[in-house]
């Protein structure tokens, strides 16, 4: 870490409005060359949009960039990617259609009169792959086909082939599973060795101690605190900076279960041809099942199939002993299953619409009379479940583009909460979520458990599937290898099962 | 009134000679609508029609813009009415559907005329200059019957113009007609748009389709110009053909006799300027020359005469250029 | 379109964050209705103005208005129709052939000689069902069938125009029903029957689009598809009842165009595709789906005629018109965009 | 349309999870273009086939497929321009007009005599400057004035198409350069030269979409153009070329136009928009961007142009091919669809 001379890169005083939003007002923080630094902040702080103006994806509208000690501007991306900067955006940025290889060097294709040398890209593009630990990404592949993890594998490649200086990630983890955390830690590593510096989003406190060297904290668009030791300063005092609040987020306490609930949610035999098979599973009323596994070991497609979004090619679904018809999402959604599916952009939001809209679009009849919608009774309700998740900022007549990544995954899963469901299948809720509305989430989870529904979560933290289930399904390559009670269960045994036993 | 003596009996062949019925009289507003003139013989009609209002210095002439869409011509026809014009020239894109509005125009007292394609409605109308489009198709049918003359098994074909417009059946029907008088009939039809290049590919394929031709009718002699270089990309000479409407190049061709155009009927792209004409003197009680009536004929058919070789000098003053 | 989707998405629509919640959520849909159109209004009025000074009291007569009114309504229809289609995220180039069709098979000797023995009303379901018919088509074709809207779409304008020629015989026919003609030729206080169905269409569509579940779901659908399956809407059966509800609306214009024009024909609603999406876009309604607005689209077929109505009064060379056209649709937009976004912030 | 793409996300389209990598990627390329495009193979080979059964040798006879060539080359051109537009997630209504003014400037008294005088050439370079003149500005207009394509190029429609129409009086302007009709003419070991254009053009514009920088930037501008732009391309002025080298395509296009009529007219080229969309988007390119084939769109051009020669072959009547051409549509891009899927799984 060296700390001599000018930073790498200084910001000063740097102020971004959208129309009705002042998304920073005055952010501070100096970068050096070789070390890894923090962003902390809420949902909506402003920490995507910090970084988009520091790769010229945004102009700000007051303030300095200094590189190297030279006011620098950048107008567009290419300008920042000539100085230095290379950036992974929070939200995959990736075009379907095209090659992993031509994703990677989308902009700056090694070119012969303008004929794109294909053999070179891709040869490139398989070692960045392999630096990055996926030498089983081929390169070839659509990248639109892959998982969202290897989507974000792929963007990491993209931002390494900049051979920037700075490089920025913007929640790199939140889709990875711990395995691909520590490879892209190591990555950073070798990078920061090299001289690069590296900004670092994430709301995983852990791993800041882990991979960071300092942290700068935002607080409603401005720091609040900078330059703070990433190892030595206390979680609490973070939290503080972060919320202007004490709470650390706590799994909510379990009531013991009553064995006498009746089950509501019966899945027997399901199977996806080539995905996932023989999957059994029965939730009771009152019940929070988590299903532990890696990254593309199929639960997602599992709890896609049980929502009849994905026709499965065996077994049967039935929820209070009715069956439901095979691929058939409104039959489900008629038998009160719920879905807040993974994806938040491409499967969960109308972005263009209001905040009301996307929350109220699964709940329509309830909200009209002889097919006519009282839109007021739908905002007071939605203006509830916001207030309650607390997304930022408020208004529930915002176009759900302009919330920040958390906010908008809030606002998904308050379209579900709002519908008195019988069964919610939760896929990662509270992914890219701040500390304090996590806390918030899981409440509102138990307490839904509490009101008699069946919860079904998946969750790549491991802790997170063990605080907030009472049962633990462990999935394997589209097999369940484990069933118990979450109580008689720990993370390692977790991981050793999630692994196929290497570590045991 | 005393007309002076003028041989010509082609409508239009009056142009340029000064009778009495061309002193300036009381002023005419004269509206002047047409469908799009999206081929030749329709942008001509509209520019005779233009250039015969210019002439006379007590007309002034309103023309909209040409449509294919009825509802928008009726729209026209109503602004007229609103702007109390004396009189509408008014060559319908489809004469039935325009027919209300035009009783319209007329119980508003404005004298309409009608021009090419007839109103179903006698009372829509104060006078009519029609095109024959059946007589069209008999002159060229005729024509061809005669060329072929003892030939029962000779192959005719027929590229029609827009099939969907019911002056293409008429013509169709005609020359139909006409050709079963001879014991001929339409080996190959294919129909065109009015345009050159909807001929040339309209005239490509039927090209293929028959291997031997004896005669070609074509509708048009504004597509012609693509049925003609269609034919010249074929190699093909073992036919005649006829053309339709008669432009000026056609007309050329026909004089010089040294392509395969042997002949065309006209169809009067005048019709427009007469229809100006009819409309001026309706509206200022005058009556038409050479006729002892003392009124504007409720009606006048024009004739579908063929042109050829022998009679081309007579026809050439008056032709469209496309 | 894709560049204005992706620049569309930084500039946002809401009003102020921080105001009283009530005053902010009138003030959001109030301003964000006239921000949006504002544009549009300005240009009509500008081309108004333009009419006025150019042609005067022929202009602002009341006459002309009607007419401009009376010209407007048969494609305004059917541009309603259109807005649904597309703020769902489909299209339909098959509503002139539709009209046509329609306009034929209700004007059948057999169909009036029913309409004149029962009810006249027989000529107007004829039409209505037709028009329904062949949006159940499309839109099955699209949902059920996975054609892509253009080429379905495509195919029925091919199919259903043919047909309609075949049913005609190619020949115009006259429809002659006293109780039918007497009712569509009348006014209402002054106002013409044929401009009464108008407005009522669009307030209907305005209502279903902004006030029902119905319109809701067709934001949804037409904003993203997926999203909307997974959210537990029938994505299929709501762009079928899309197309049918376009159909419909044809054929209501089949019956407008009947009565106006006292026939039936094959030749009926050429290029009435185009007039209508024009109409719809030029609106303000997203191409892509996701949004839409009926009071646009009104905006946009009034601009229209308003300036067909122009170029009549003025007695303009016919290329010139067209030339000029292009020029006005082109300020149109600017002018649109431009005070649309200051309406935003 | 986004039907489609709805469900195209949830049926998984891609190879064997656990297969041999290599195998995998060889396979997954050439099963993808081959099962991309089976579906049109087989339709076209079932369109020939029916001519053939019906025809006979009129139609299997060179001649007669020359003649199904050179009716494609025209708008084969046109077609392959609007490739490169559509997949970059735009679309062009003004190609019929662009072509129409493109053959009427470069046939005016004064460009003939200019190309009599000097080199026949002259007439060629003035149609690919007015067809990429009135690229740059759809271009412009789309990218630059945030017009959304559609409209602004329905806007160079009226304007192209009035231009042409005073600039030629209205009459079909006779070409009479003896060196250009030579040269246009003539035909290569039997190939005529139109063909050899077209072909010309087919392949160089597969090599670009597919080959160059430009090619893969055009997908990723139509694909995701905000994230194109976040990888440093210029999305706009990207935009412009796109429309420009659509605009040369309609240049091109013209001059062939003007070599088979020997006319330029403000009639040419009516309609050609609706052919070129539908001959792309049949192709297999998506409509609303990110994803192109040359290939899919010379397909077709091919299955158009022979349904129509077949049609003549037999003496349809103009309306039951209407009614043909509709459903053999949709049972093209059916099977199509089937056969696309099959080759992918
Ligand atoms: N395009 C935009 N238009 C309007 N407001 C925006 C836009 N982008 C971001 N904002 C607003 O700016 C603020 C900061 O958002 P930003 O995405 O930077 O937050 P963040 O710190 O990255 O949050 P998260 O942890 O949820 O990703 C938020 O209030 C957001 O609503
Ligand atoms: N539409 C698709 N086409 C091709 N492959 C797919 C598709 N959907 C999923 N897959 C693959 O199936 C595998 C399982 O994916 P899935 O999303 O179900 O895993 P997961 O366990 O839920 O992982 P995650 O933690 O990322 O949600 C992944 O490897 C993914 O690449
Ligand atoms: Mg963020
Ligand atoms: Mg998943």
């Amino acid at each position: 870490m060296t700390s001599s001379g000018t930073p790498l890169l200084s910001v000063r005083g740097v102020v971004k409005r959208f129309p009705g939003v002042t998304a920073l007002g005055g952010v501070d923080f100096d970068v050096r060359a070789g070390e890894v630094h923090c962003l902390l902040g809420q949902n909506g702080a402003g920490k995507s949009t910090l970084i988009k103006v520091l790769a010229g994806a945004h102009r700000p509208d007051e303030g300095e960039l200094r590189w190297q000690g030279e006011v620098v501007s950048f107008d567009n991306p290419t300008d920042a990617m000539r100085t230095g900067v290379a950036a992974i955006y929070q939200e995959l940025d990736l075009v379907a259609g095209l090659s992993v290889a031509d994703n990677v060097f989308l902009g700056h294709e090694p070119a012969t009169a303008g004929f794109t040398r294909r053999a070179e890209v891709r040869r490139r593009t398989r070692a960045l792959l392999e630096r990055l630990g996926h030498p089983d990404i081929p390169a070839d592949r659509d990248a639109g086909r892959l998982s969202a993890a290897n989507q974000q594998i792929v963007s990491m490649a993209r931002a390494l082939s900049r051979d920037g200086r700075l490089l920025i990630m913007d929640e790199p983890s939140a889709v990875l599973d711990q395995d691909e955390v520590r490879t892209l830690f190591r990555v950073i590593r070798e990078l920061t060795a090299q001289g690069v510096a590296v900004v670092y989003i994430s709301h995983r406190m852990e791993e800041i101690r882990e991979i960071g060297d300092r942290v700068t904290v935002l607080k409603d668009g401005r720091t609040v605190a900078t330059g703070l030791p990433a190892r030595e300063v206390r979680t609490a005092d973070l939290i503080k900076l972060m919320t202007g609040r004490d709470l650390e987020y706590a799994f909510p306490g379990r009531e013991p279960l009553d064995p006498t609930a009746p089950v509501v949610l019966t899945v027997r035999g399901l199977a996806a041809s080539g995905r996932f098979s023989g999957v059994d599973l029965t939730v009771r009323a009152g019940e929070v099942v988590g299903l532990a596994g890696l990254v593309g070991s199929g639960r997602s497609e599992i709890l896609e199939a049980v929502y009849g979004a994905r026709k499965p090619s065996a077994g049967t679904v039935e929820v209070d002993g009715k069956r439901l018809r095979r691929g058939s999402v409104g039959a489900a959604v008629r038998a009160g299953v719920g879905l807040c599916p993974e994806e938040r952009k491409s499967q969960g939001l109308l972005l263009d619409q209001a905040v009301y809209r996307n929350i109220t679009v699964s709940t329509l009849p309830a909200f009209a009379r002889f097919g006519f919608l009282d839109s007021g009774a739908e905002r007071v309700r939605a203006r509830e479940l916001t207030t309650a998740l607390d997304v930022r900022p408020p208004g529930v007549d915002r176009a759900v583009r302009t919330l920040s990544g958390g906010n908008q995954q809030k606002v998904v899963l308050a379209r579900w909460l709002l519908r008195e469901c019988r069964v919610l299948l939760l896929d990662e809720p509270t992914r890219g979520v701040d500390v304090g509305a996590r806390s918030e989430i899981y409440e509102l989870i138990r307490d839904l458990a509490e009101r008699g529904v069946a919860v079904v979560v998946v969750s790549s933290d491991v802790e997170e599937v063990l605080g907030l289930s009472d049962r633990v399904l462990v999935v394997r390559e589209g097999r369940v290898v484990h069933e118990g009670p979450a109580q008689e269960i720990d993370e390692s045994r977790v991981l050793d099962l999630v692994m196929g036993g290497t570590a045991a | 009134t005393g007309n002076t003596p003028d041989t010509a009996t082609q409508t239009g062949g009056q142009a340029g000679v000064k009778v009495a019925n061309d002193e300036p009289g009381e002023k005419v507003v004269i509206g002047f609508s047409a469908p799009a003139a999206d081929h030749g013989w329709m942008a001509a009609i509209s520019a005779a029609a233009r250039a015969e209002a210019e002439k006379y210095s007590d007309v002034e002439l309103k023309v909209v813009e040409g449509t294919n869409d009825v509802n928008l011509q009726i729209s026209q026809v109503e602004t007229f009415i609103n702007d109390k014009v004396d009189a509408i020239v008014l060559l319908p894109f489809d004469g039935a559907a325009m027919t209300p509005v035009a009783l319209k125009a007329m119980k508003a007292g404005i004298t309409v005329i009608n021009v090419d394609r007839e109103f179903d409605s006698p009372f829509a109308a104060r006078s009519t200059v029609l095109g024959d489009n059946y007589g069209m198709g008999v002159s060229a049918g005729t024509y061809v019957c005669e060329k072929l003359k003892g030939k029962s098994d000779a192959v005719v074909a027929e590229i029609a113009g827009i099939d969907s417009l019911p002056l293409t059946q008429d013509r169709s029907k005609g020359f139909a007609d006409a050709l079963g008088e001879c014991g001929l009939n339409v080996d190959n039809r294919v129909a065109a748009e009015f345009t050159v290049e909807s001929g040339e590919k309209a005239a490509a394929n039927l090209l293929q389709a028959a291997p031997r031709i004896d005669a070609i009718w074509n509708h048009d002699d504004d597509q012609g110009i693509g049925v003609g270089a269609a034919i010249k990309n074929s190699g093909r000479s073992e036919f005649f053909l006829v053309g339709g409407a008669g432009s000026a190049n056609v007309m050329r061709e026909i004089k010089a006799d040294n392509g395969l155009h042997k002949a065309t009927v006209v169809y009067p792209s005048t019709q427009g300027a007469d229809g100006i004409r009819l409309a001026r003197l309706a509206v200022q009680g005058k009556s038409l020359g050479d006729l002892v009536e003392v009124e504007v004929p409720r009606q006048v058919e024009l004739f579908a005469p063929v042109v050829t070789k022998d009679n081309v000098d007579d026809y050439l003053p008056t032709a469209f250029e496309s | 379109m894709s560049e204005n989707t992706a620049t569309a998405a930084v500039a946002p629509t809401s009003g102020p964050p921080d105001g009283g919640r009530a005053r902010r959520a009138v003030t959001g849909i109030l301003g964000s209705a006239a921000g949006r159109n504002t544009g549009l209004v300005v240009a009509l009025v500008l081309l108004c103005l333009v009419g006025v000074i150019t042609a005067g009291d022929r202009f602002a007569d009341v006459d002309n208005l009607l007419t401009i009114l009376r010209l407007a309504s048969v494609i305004g229809v059917v541009s309603v129709g259109m807005t649904f289609v597309i703020t769902g995220g489909g299209i339909d180039l098959s509503v002139g052939a539709i009209v046509a069709l329609s306009s034929v098979w209700a004007t059948t000797l057999a169909t009036q000689s029913v309409a004149n023995d029962a009810h006249w009303s027989a000529l107007v379901f004829t039409a209505l069902a037709v028009g329904a018919g062949c949006g159940v088509i499309n839109g099955g074709l699209i949902a059920y069938g996975r054609i892509v809207a253009f080429i379905a779409t495509l195919a029925m304008l091919a199919a259903a125009r043919g047909l309609a020629e075949i049913l005609s015989n190619r020949k115009t026919q006259i429809v002659n029903v006293p109780g039918f003609t007497a009712f569509f030729d009348a006014s209402v206080l002054g106002v013409p029957v044929l401009v009464i169905i108008f407005v009522v269409v669009a307030i209907v569509g305005w209502v279903v689009l902004n006030r029902t579940t119905f319109g809701r779901r067709t934001f949804a659908v037409g904003g993203n598809p997926e999203a909307a399956r997974l959210a537990g809407i029938d994505v299929r059966r709501h762009t079928v009842l899309l197309y049918t509800l376009l159909g419909v609306c044809c054929g209501i214009a089949a019956v407008m165009l009947i009565a106006r024009t006292t026939t039936g024909s094959s030749t009926h609603g050429v290029l009435y595709e185009l007039d209508a999406i024009a109409a719809v876009v030029i609106g303000g309604t997203l191409l892509s789906g996701g949004r839409g607005t009926i009071a646009g689209t009104v905006f946009g077929v009034l601009i229209f005629t308003t300036l067909s109505n122009v170029f009549t009064l003025n007695n303009l060379s016919i290329s010139a018109q067209a030339v000029a056209k292009g020029a006005i649709i082109v300020v149109a937009v600017l002018l649109q965009q431009r005070l649309a976004r200051r309406g935003d912030t």
